[in-house]
């Protein structure tokens, strides 16, 4: 699939794609949840980030023709433009792991939240319009989250552990939503939306309160290696797409 | 003795149970096992249409199979509070489930297979389902009809968009798509008329329970309505029912059809059929995996509420 | 893909597709053994059924032009008959369970080497020379997997209890290796190989005097309720797929 | 001291030092270090391209990458006894890699994002390990140079192989499949030359290493060596080196090189590359999941031994 890859389209699309592999991967505990309200909330969440992943796929693909199906089960794993933290699996080793989930979902929605707040301005009429219904989405998303992350921070001994390992493991990939390329200069300048990195401040400041109040610690702070941004992913984008497009690339021009 | 006798006016008379008004112990325990039981089947419902949520076709058929699937963990949420009622905890009810004790539809021990079992659960599954509940919304308890009208509301809903689905396939798709589509009814359609259960000849429960209220309309009788409304929307679909016996009884006024295979029913919801363990497996280990969250917000809890006694005190 | 679907066809499909599968499931360990010899051994286990599958994939491909990749990678799910068996996870949950592992291969081995011997005599003579070679790596396969059978039923409490879930298991799914129908019929008829329901008999004993040995209960027979054999498979199978023909389905066309 | 002397003298004799043989204890220790990371390397080798056996687009390619990830695994084999012939135990160097006090080679902390990964691993980066370990198979300890003959003439079947791969697919491949290719080059070039380890001027221990005879052409020499040979095969395959500042330098004759980023170095080597952490918990829990069945095993052993012993008593 050929894209444009003008730096705005590409601006659009590590959004898009940041919601798009954040709902596949929390629709994977659909049916699996600690309890059944916990089941309802995260396919809430998903079917969120699904809703906004679609807005943003076909406000990305007008450009050059494509529509949200085509971006999402066509491309090639090196065209999917989501920081590396989205697209990791729950667990280490392949399996849920509530813990990690609440900790990425915290931070992602603080990160969503705070992008969208600016996004409402943008220049682009259509995405300051997503911007508009996804923060009022995110504002419960980060809610949920936060209610979690204390409840489980500040729970058991068990659970503090739990938390505090995957918060060992996310870490190491925060960085990656706060780098700054030429994309992010020319959206900043053109009024697109506002380079990652002037996020940083407000999403640290945040974390913090929450993660101090569900008495865990914060790790040291790790250099980025992570480049899911440009099109470079970690080992577990390629066994998601396998699935997410498996369909469509078995039953070619299939009407669904 | 007159307590029973006025209770069985009461349902005679078309009134509602409630909660806090007297029932029969059997009354009470019927309930509680028909109610979890639906309530079981909600859940573990959401395991086989859950395999392809990963895998939906398109974005927009994602989003509908996952808003769908909320939607069962949705119905059961409201059976386990109207379970509960009767004075049992969700929790026990749970526990009866992982124990094997308590049953669920053993419709959902059969797997998918394919993106178009999705919309043929939908249409058939779904269907059948609603023939079986829509009459629970008059059932003599007053908690269970209401959350019955809510469930039927939606599975209707389900019921179309699964078939609707399967339209656009049938008429827009490819050849691929289109055997797809007929493949999916061939597995599904023997177990979907099996979900209306035995014949009314070998039917346990039956007749107390239509006394009750509790049930309305015969296993025979719904599952003719079913296969009546099937056939037609099968011809619009352009698939064929996997049974040679099916055609048109004109003295009847209803389709006549072939013999059900009541050893596989048996097998089925004895404990052997294809997907059996490992539905309850699933469950089991979601359970047992998420204990560690539930004992943590229980601790979170106290832990807040002592400090609000502090604060008070 | 269209396929003649003769009997003769579709029982070598169904020998093809359980090395196929089954190698596929066994080569998931490599890299993951719980010690390197044992990664060594079930890579060579995988590479030993592939060739098998390779080269039963090409006889049953023959009558319709097609070579073992098409097949491979090309076929719907409905299109591989393999026994459900061969296409179960190790663990009950995705994990890598090496009881579960250890006892389908020593349930395989037996049932492959009753199938090679008396596929020595089929008629059709690139089968038999396929069963030839098959026959001599089988009793590798066999001798290792009874090895192993002997050391963790006869090892440890923990082993033996891991030994004893994994074939509570694993024996739903035996029975489906000893089907008969039309299609065994014709082959058992016209000399091409046995109807499977003639291998039940050795096979038990095999299996009795081995898990015996390793102080194992042999679990209750349950009733077949696989259809593997048939097209229809279980709910692994379609994930199997979409990793193992993701690449030829993504790329089409392609030479590799 | 004499003792010493008599030793160096040995290796300046190009006499192979053998496991009973007297040593330096530093010597001693400069091997384990170096044979078991490279042990080690082999290990956690495995991980990278294991991620494609499942997704091998022809069961051709699948059977070769099995083959060759099995290779590894065995040449972690023969590296592990050879280190054990002077006196550390594979348990005891698996303990110190799991528990990060043992490196393996920083190139596997790179992921493998597409099958042409696969073919570039095999080009590039067994290519660079070939030119590191050639010299090895002169190596002053026996055991560790007769290893290295083995694994040497595996590793250059599997260049060829990789290199042959790459070929095919941009010989007669899709442009899909040429860009991928193109992609994994990009990827893998800078990590591949940084196989060689710092420059000279940084590298420590390679002087004593070079007397010892476990060292013999330095990081500098073998990496110009790969560089020049690299070229000459991008070009054939028809893939562009990653590198501007690229070219042919007559004087010199060789190619100059640009500048390696020594920073992206050392904070891989330090653990913040890519894949550092997963690579390592992927390792321990082979182990840990394994631990059950290494003691079955060893208590099946000791059970045998006490039924042999009654026997003959």
């Amino acid at each position: 699939m050929k894209l444009s890859n003008t730096p705005a389209q590409r601006y659009v699309l590590r959004i898009a794609d940041a919601a798009l592999i954040l709902s596949q991967r929390n629709a994977e505990w659909c049916g699996h949840g600690p309890i059944l309200e916990e089941d309802l909330a995260l396919t809430n969440l998903a079917l969120d980030h699904l809703g906004q992943a679609r807005a943003l796929l076909t406000l990305a693909g007008k450009l050059d023709g494509l529509d949200e199906d085509q971006l999402a089960m066509l491309r090639l794993e090196h065209q999917f433009l989501n920081p590396v933290l989205f697209e990791l699996p729950h667990g280490a080793h392949g399996e849920r792991d509530f813990a990690f989930t609440v900790l990425r979902n915290l931070a992602a929605s603080v990160w969503f939240g705070l992008l969208w707040q600016r996004l409402l301005h943008s220049s682009d009429a259509e995405l300051a319009a997503i911007a508009e219904k996804s923060a009022k989405e995110c504002r419960y998303h980060l809610q949920h989250a936060t209610d979690w992350t204390l409840r489980l921070g500040d729970g058991t001994e068990v659970s503090k552990a739990k938390m505090q390992a995957a918060l060992e493991r996310l870490w190491p990939y925060v960085g990656e939503l706060f780098e700054a390329d030429a994309i992010d200069a020319e959206a900043q300048a053109s009024g697109l939306g506002p380079s990652w990195d002037s996020l940083q401040a407000d999403w640290r400041a945040q974390m913090e309160s929450v993660l101090t109040a569900a008495t865990l610690q914060i790790p040291k702070d790790r250099p980025n290696a992570h480049r899911g941004r440009h099109g470079q992913h970690s080992e577990h984008l390629g066994h998601l797409l396998s699935e997410l497009q498996y369909l469509q690339r078995a039953y070619p021009g299939g009407t669904w | 003795q007159s307590r029973e006798a006025a209770f069985q006016a009461r349902i005679d008379a078309g009134d509602y149970i409630e909660p806090k008004d007297w029932m029969p112990a059997h009354y009470r325990k019927t309930l509680v096992r028909q109610i979890s039981q639906h309530a079981h089947s909600e859940i573990v419902g959401m395991l086989p249409e859950g395999n392809w949520i990963t895998r939906a076709p398109s974005l927009k058929r994602k989003a509908i199979l996952l808003a769908k699937v909320q939607d069962e963990g949705g119905h059961g949420l409201y059976l386990y509070a109207a379970a509960e009622t009767l004075g049992t905890s969700r929790d026990q009810m749970l526990d009866a489930l992982h124990t094997g004790k308590a049953k669920y539809s053993s419709i959902f021990n059969y797997p998918t297979l394919t993106w178009a079992d999705v919309g043929v659960i939908g249409w058939l599954v779904d269907g059948a389902a609603i023939m079986n509940q829509v009459p629970l919304c008059r059932c003599s308890y007053g908690p269970y009809a209401r959350a019955m009208i809510r469930v039927c509301r939606e599975e209707s809903f389900h019921q179309r968009q699964g078939y609707e689905s399967l339209l656009v396939m049938m008429q827009s798709g490819t050849e691929a798509q289109k055997a797809m589509v007929q493949d999916a009814v061939n597995r599904w359609w023997w177990p979907s008329i099996m979900m209306f259960g035995p014949h009314d000849s070998d039917s346990l429960h039956s007749e107390q329970s239509m006394r009750w209220g509790i049930k309305r309309i015969s296993n025979d009788e719904l599952r003719q309505k079913f296969v009546d409304a099937t056939v037609e929307q099968a011809n619009v679909l352009g698939v064929t029912l996997p049974d040679p016996d099916m055609k048109w009884n004109e003295a009847r006024g209803h389709y006549d059809f072939g013999r059900i295979d009541w050893d596989e029913f048996w097998r089925v919801v004895g404990g052997d059929g294809p997907c059996n363990r490992e539905r309850l497996a699933t469950r089991v280990k979601a359970w047992d995996d998420g204990e560690w969250v539930r004992e943590a917000a229980l601790a979170h809890t106290h832990k807040q509420q002592q400090q609000q006694t502090k604060e008070a005190a």
